[in-house]
């Protein structure tokens, strides 16, 4: 289904799905991701130790993470990683190698109104941060900020004085959250307004990507299902209805699929036109993945209203999906902003 | 106004209003919109009590002859009953499935002997009830039913599993759809049992849903025993015994359900307004959508369920269903979308430790599933009410 | 179906059936709708020669209209005897025998918003109202209007001095439409601004329940195309895919029908509560109109897509009933600010 | 910046927007934006003379091989190509059933001789051809072939019936799928015949759509002729090569339609600023859902669509036309509804005089269903697609 991929980058998906189908989802994982494979530091020059790969690549991987859900803050870091090394600034030399080894977990703050940034004079920023994903987990944060009055990136370390980190409970019990109160908290300015912005985009495309690699393997378990469980005394799948429901979803996983890897190889290849489409992929795929893990719990009936399917954890996932990273309406309202249509308001 | 009701109906309303007023405001405060669907964990106890009083006071079988120990009366205030209980915010109830399915289905296929052996426990509110139609793996398809049982000298020998059975745990007895006949299929051969929970033969294993908490449960029968004469209807006709039982898994109480609907969109809606999403038009208009649909709802209940008490239902509670059901899910889909990011953070560490409104939207993806899905209704919409034709077999 | 249905209104909704399929779609169906069965004043009292009943069997004759598509003024005739008729202003004595006799047709402007009135002091109005259903036909005019600073209810002869009136060519051929310009046109007064509210509602009202019936309608003739049609070598009904989309489409009919038949109701026996069930079963009705006559012609494939099927004709009607009457947002804002729900801005 | 094109892709792309300019500029001037979809009828004798005058200038078969009279043009530069067209609004084709439909299947099924005889006339734009597959009462069952031909000493004998035929009047020949092999059924039995459109067993009776206007026909055979070699494949193997035409009838042509779509909701976005509705939320918020999906076709082509040349196609193109013609008939509600009340009037009085937003609207109704209904396109995704398995029969 598609034409853009080669070969390097089917082995690249198939290294990934392997590992982690065969691992548990344990801190092994989170070590071969990182050390033996190299991945939080795909992207990442080899200056810097990493594989010097593009943001193609790095969507190949969120797709799988996604796929299978693995509870690791892959994401936040690999994300973090690519804004540090495309930004050049002096402490993106001195971070980089413990992020590709896996030995320091990073990430960015979740998208909000500029009205919500942290503020401050000089390099202490005061200000709350909330519902960051992967929040504890973090030793490095970044977030958009105004400093002396100008929009800037900032990185503040999680364990710098004047920073107090709240751990929230979460309905998606894979993707934790926490709450970052900044209390004159030491900040190290590492781009400008624009980089911010793009930092910003490029969570939103790693998240895009990662919604259509789960709401693919919703479809998938779907499809299993209705071709093996029979009811009524045939197999569930050959009733029309439902193949007429799956022929939808599957529309929607194949544009989802689609619209976050024109996405991800925007950040890199195309960054004024990533300004509309990572933002766009964000609201389309969340959206699909909702949809698509709704009609899992739909179309499996009774047991995938249970605990012990996977139906309800993609769920939850794709409804923190659509709600964290700024929530629907912010960022549908980035690209009508963008893309020069009336505000919805 | 309401073209349902005269002023004596309306005499009886305050009366009802009264009364909830008054047990609501004591000893059962704790019990102010606590139960009911999603929430059948809680308070359990108290809602064993709350249920006797409601049975000590007369409001069990408001419709139910007068000879058969119920009060007899209209539908209309029997709705009324109904809209009261569920404005008050009572409880959820822990009788119903034996005020609301066993008692009517005894009601109109029960022998005299059954009758006054069955109906008083359930008047009186001591006697619970559970339904044992669903097996694994069988889903909407009711037919497909593996439970057998035999009759021998002793009685009934049941054997098999049942599931998505509420209030099994609470349950003193269970009617049970099983397989008499050797050798018949679907429909034919089954028979209507009504085998006590509490014996050694019957074992009850709760099912952990996707919130974390225990609703449904799997009931399992190992050589569970019942009296021989406790089968409701003919053996072998337990099929048209259990239809007559779902025909009547609606009716009047819709209008309950309708009021208890109102009040969690009213909390939906204050949600929006507190935490500002009532400003974002698409949200408004989402909250538009839904109140109107529910005014929908109630129109079509009132000239289509409306009937008077007794009349036997047709597709009439599909359409319902099938109404209802969306409507509830997308309520709770705008229930936590109204909250936002904040609708991602539960209430604390442990998993079923979920808000309200997180319970109203997970557990609202079981609306669209149990008591025949979407699927079942549209097809039997199709098939009983527009008359299109089945499809090869 | 219908609980609430007696003996009496069964008899009546037979015989208007009756009647609209049996006539060639002219003149003499408008005859033998006033003179013969006297029902634009079906509501009306019978000091004014009326029949005395009340807006729940003007409903029932409307669903047949709307079911039958016919072309006449009815309506709007109805609807302005009425509101005449609860008026009880003096021109409602003067008018009401000519209109329950047909000889004299009438109706209401297309609700909008009140900045867009005639205004006017004294009997003479100045204004454009646009998009008057029914316009072509009309010879008395009701509307509402700012007359010496108050909101009233008027009546205006479209022969008067001072109207000018414009036949509009319409997508909807069985709905015509003219617009009307005022300049000092004169206006006798027949209700304060609560009369010329409910007046409007009970446009919304009838217009309801036209369309509720127009979608059933729709709805029985697709599924009589359903049993029938084979292709693959079966009825096309047996497939469920379209079974089920049926069955969706009946939830919409039967709801749609319940909600207008609501809104008749209230017109005459609850006022207050009709403020709103109109505007909502306007909203809805149109709304589920709309839906049931496109899912007609893409049901019907390609013969419904033809000049010479009806599905065409039942599709503008939809259309013309959803756009005009003051339009879908308009109603629904009307709605949200009785029923005090947020603004939808 | 695209992913699929070089910068001699650019500079071809400027040399087709510059040809255009210039002719669009000129003597053709009238034709911007006229014919396409629900437009057939406009300016039909300027549309032959452009057709004409494209084939002259080297841009008919761009893709087709330099052997067989094409410019061999990959699939990027043909890409290109059809989207400078569509930006431009040069007009609505009257050649494109012979360029995208019949040339590529002879490409792929005809004789040397064949291809000698047809390609030249479509390259130059002088011989119009229009497609015999559907029949009446069949719907999308295209295998329900009643038109039978018999071969006798004088060449191919045609009798029967087609309908939804586009441009019949206008087209040369017509390619038509009958009935050789008296007493076959469904699939077998079938030949792709080649049947000259000006004779006298040949009727064509335009069908009046619900726009007024007539873009499809009828199309009557009674004892109509074809020379006996104007068979494409093996006689009684016509489905197969019907099958080639159909797989064919997408492919880099979408680009140019998605550049139409793009034009035309830049059409409906100025009507909805213009006229004020831009300021309703709801309506901006449809507006840029429409924005957002049309991206989302974009990139889904481009991902699934832009594969090199001559790749033969499986179910990306059922994917496609279930995005497209269901959002290309919401664009058209959208372009009535911007309009309010004032879209509910029309240019004139007479039946066919619609705005371009009402024909829009109604001409969009079409999408959904012809060239394979969205139900027909279901079904084949979640067959051949999805791997869920057939009903019963």
């Amino acid at each position: 289904m598609d034409a853009l991929f080669g070969d390097e980058q089917r082995d690249l998906q198939r290294t990934v799905r392997d590992l982690l189908t065969r691992e548990d989802p344990g801190p092994a994982v989170w070590q071969r991701l990182c050390g033996e494979l190299g991945l939080t530091g795909i992207t990442v020059g080899e200056r810097h130790g990493g594989a010097g790969a593009t943001t193609v690549e790095l969507g190949i991987v969120l797709a799988e993470l996604g796929r299978a859900l693995t509870p690791v803050p892959f994401l936040q870091t690999a994300v973090a990683a690519t804004v540090l090394d495309r930004s050049d600034a002096p402490p993106a030399a001195e971070v980089l190698p413990a992020l590709v080894a896996g030995g320091l977990v990073a990430g960015l703050a979740t998208p909000a109104p500029p009205t919500r940034w942290p503020t401050g004079s000089g390099p202490a920023l005061t200000g709350v941060l909330d519902n960051v994903v992967d929040g504890p987990h973090l030793d490095l944060l970044l977030t958009p900020a105004v400093v002396d009055g100008a929009a800037v990136l900032v990185a503040v370390r999680t364990d710098a004085p004047g920073v107090t980190r709240t751990t929230l409970p979460t309905l998606d019990r894979s993707r934790p959250q926490a709450r970052f109160a900044l209390r004159g908290a030491p900040a190290v300015e590492i781009g400008d307004a624009a980089s911010a912005s793009r930092a910003t985009d490029l969570l939103l495309a790693a998240v895009a990507v990662e919604s259509a690699g789960a709401a693919r393997f919703c479809l998938d378990t779907t499809l299993a299902h209705l071709r093996t469980r029979e009811q009524f005394g045939r197999p569930l799948g050959t009733f029309q209805a439902l193949q007429h429901r799956c022929a939808d979803l599957a529309v929607l996983v194949e544009s989802a699929w689609a619209t976050a890897r024109h996405a991800m190889w925007a950040a890199d290849a195309d960054p004024a036109g990533a300004a509309v489409s990572a933002p766009l992929a964000k609201a389309y795929c969340a959206d699909a993945f909702r949809t698509v893990a709704g009609e899992m719990i739909q179309l499996h009936g009774g047991i995938g209203f249970t605990w012990e399917h996977p139906a309800h954890r993609y769920f939850k996932r794709a409804t923190s999906t659509d709600l964290l990273f700024g929530g629907r309406a912010w960022v549908r309202s980035v690209v009508a902003e963008r893309a020069g249509l009336p505000a919805v308001r | 106004m309401d073209p349902r009701f005269d002023d004596a109906d309306e005499a009886f309303r305050r009366e009802v209003a009264g009364w909830l007023v008054r047990e609501l405001g004591g000893e059962f405060a704790e019990l102010v919109d606590a139960g009911g669907p999603g929430r059948e964990h809680e308070h359990v106890e108290a809602r064993k009590a709350w249920e006797r009083r409601l049975g000590r006071d007369g409001w069990i079988g408001l419709g139910w002859p007068e000879a058969d120990g119920g009060r007899g009366l209209s539908w209309q205030r029997q709705v009324i009953f109904h809209e009261e209980y569920a404005r008050a915010g009572a409880p959820g109830r822990v009788g119903h499935i034996g005020e609301q399915l066993l008692g009517p289905t005894l009601l109109m296929f029960g022998t005299p002997g059954q009758k006054a052996h069955f109906l008083p426990g359930i008047l009186d509110g001591t006697q619970l009830w559970c339904q044992g139609y669903s097996e694994p793996g069988a889903g909407s398809d009711l037919a497909a039913v593996s439970t057998r049982a035999e009759l021998r000298a002793d009685g009934w020998h049941v054997d098999g599993q049942k599931v998505w059975t509420s209030l099994a745990t609470e349950a003193d007895r269970c009617f049970v759809l099983a397989r008499t006949e050797p050798g018949s299929t679907r429909h034919r051969g089954l028979s209507y049992l009504l085998v006590p929970m509490r014996q050694p033969g019957v074992d009850v294993r709760p099912i952990v849903q996707l919130t974390g908490t225990s609703e449904f449960n799997e009931v399992f029968f190992d050589d569970a025993r019942a009296p021989a004469e406790d089968v409701v209807g003919a053996p072998g006709e337990g099929w048209k015994v259990a239809m007559g039982t779902l025909a009547v898994e609606r009716g009047v109480s819709t209008f309950g359900q309708q009021m208890g609907f109102a009040r969690e969109f009213e909390r939906v809606l204050a949600a929006a307004r507190a935490g500002g999403a009532a400003d974002d038009p698409v949200i408004a208009d989402r909250l538009l959508d839904s109140w109107m649909q529910l005014q929908v709802l109630r129109h079509t209940a009132v000239m289509t369920l409306g009937a008077p008490a007794g009349s036997t239902p047709g597709t009439e509670a599909n359409v319902a269903k099938l109404m209802w059901a969306p409507w509830h899910r997308r309520l709770g889909e705008l229930a936590v979308d109204v909250l936002g990011a904040a609708g991602t953070v539960t209430a604390g560490p442990e998993v079923d430790e979920l808000t309200p409104a997180q319970r109203l939207y997970l557990f609202t993806r079981a609306d669209t599933i149990y008591g025949g899905s979407d699927e079942v209704q549209r097809t039997v919409i199709a098939q009983r009410m527009l008359g299109l034709p089945r499809g090869p077999a």
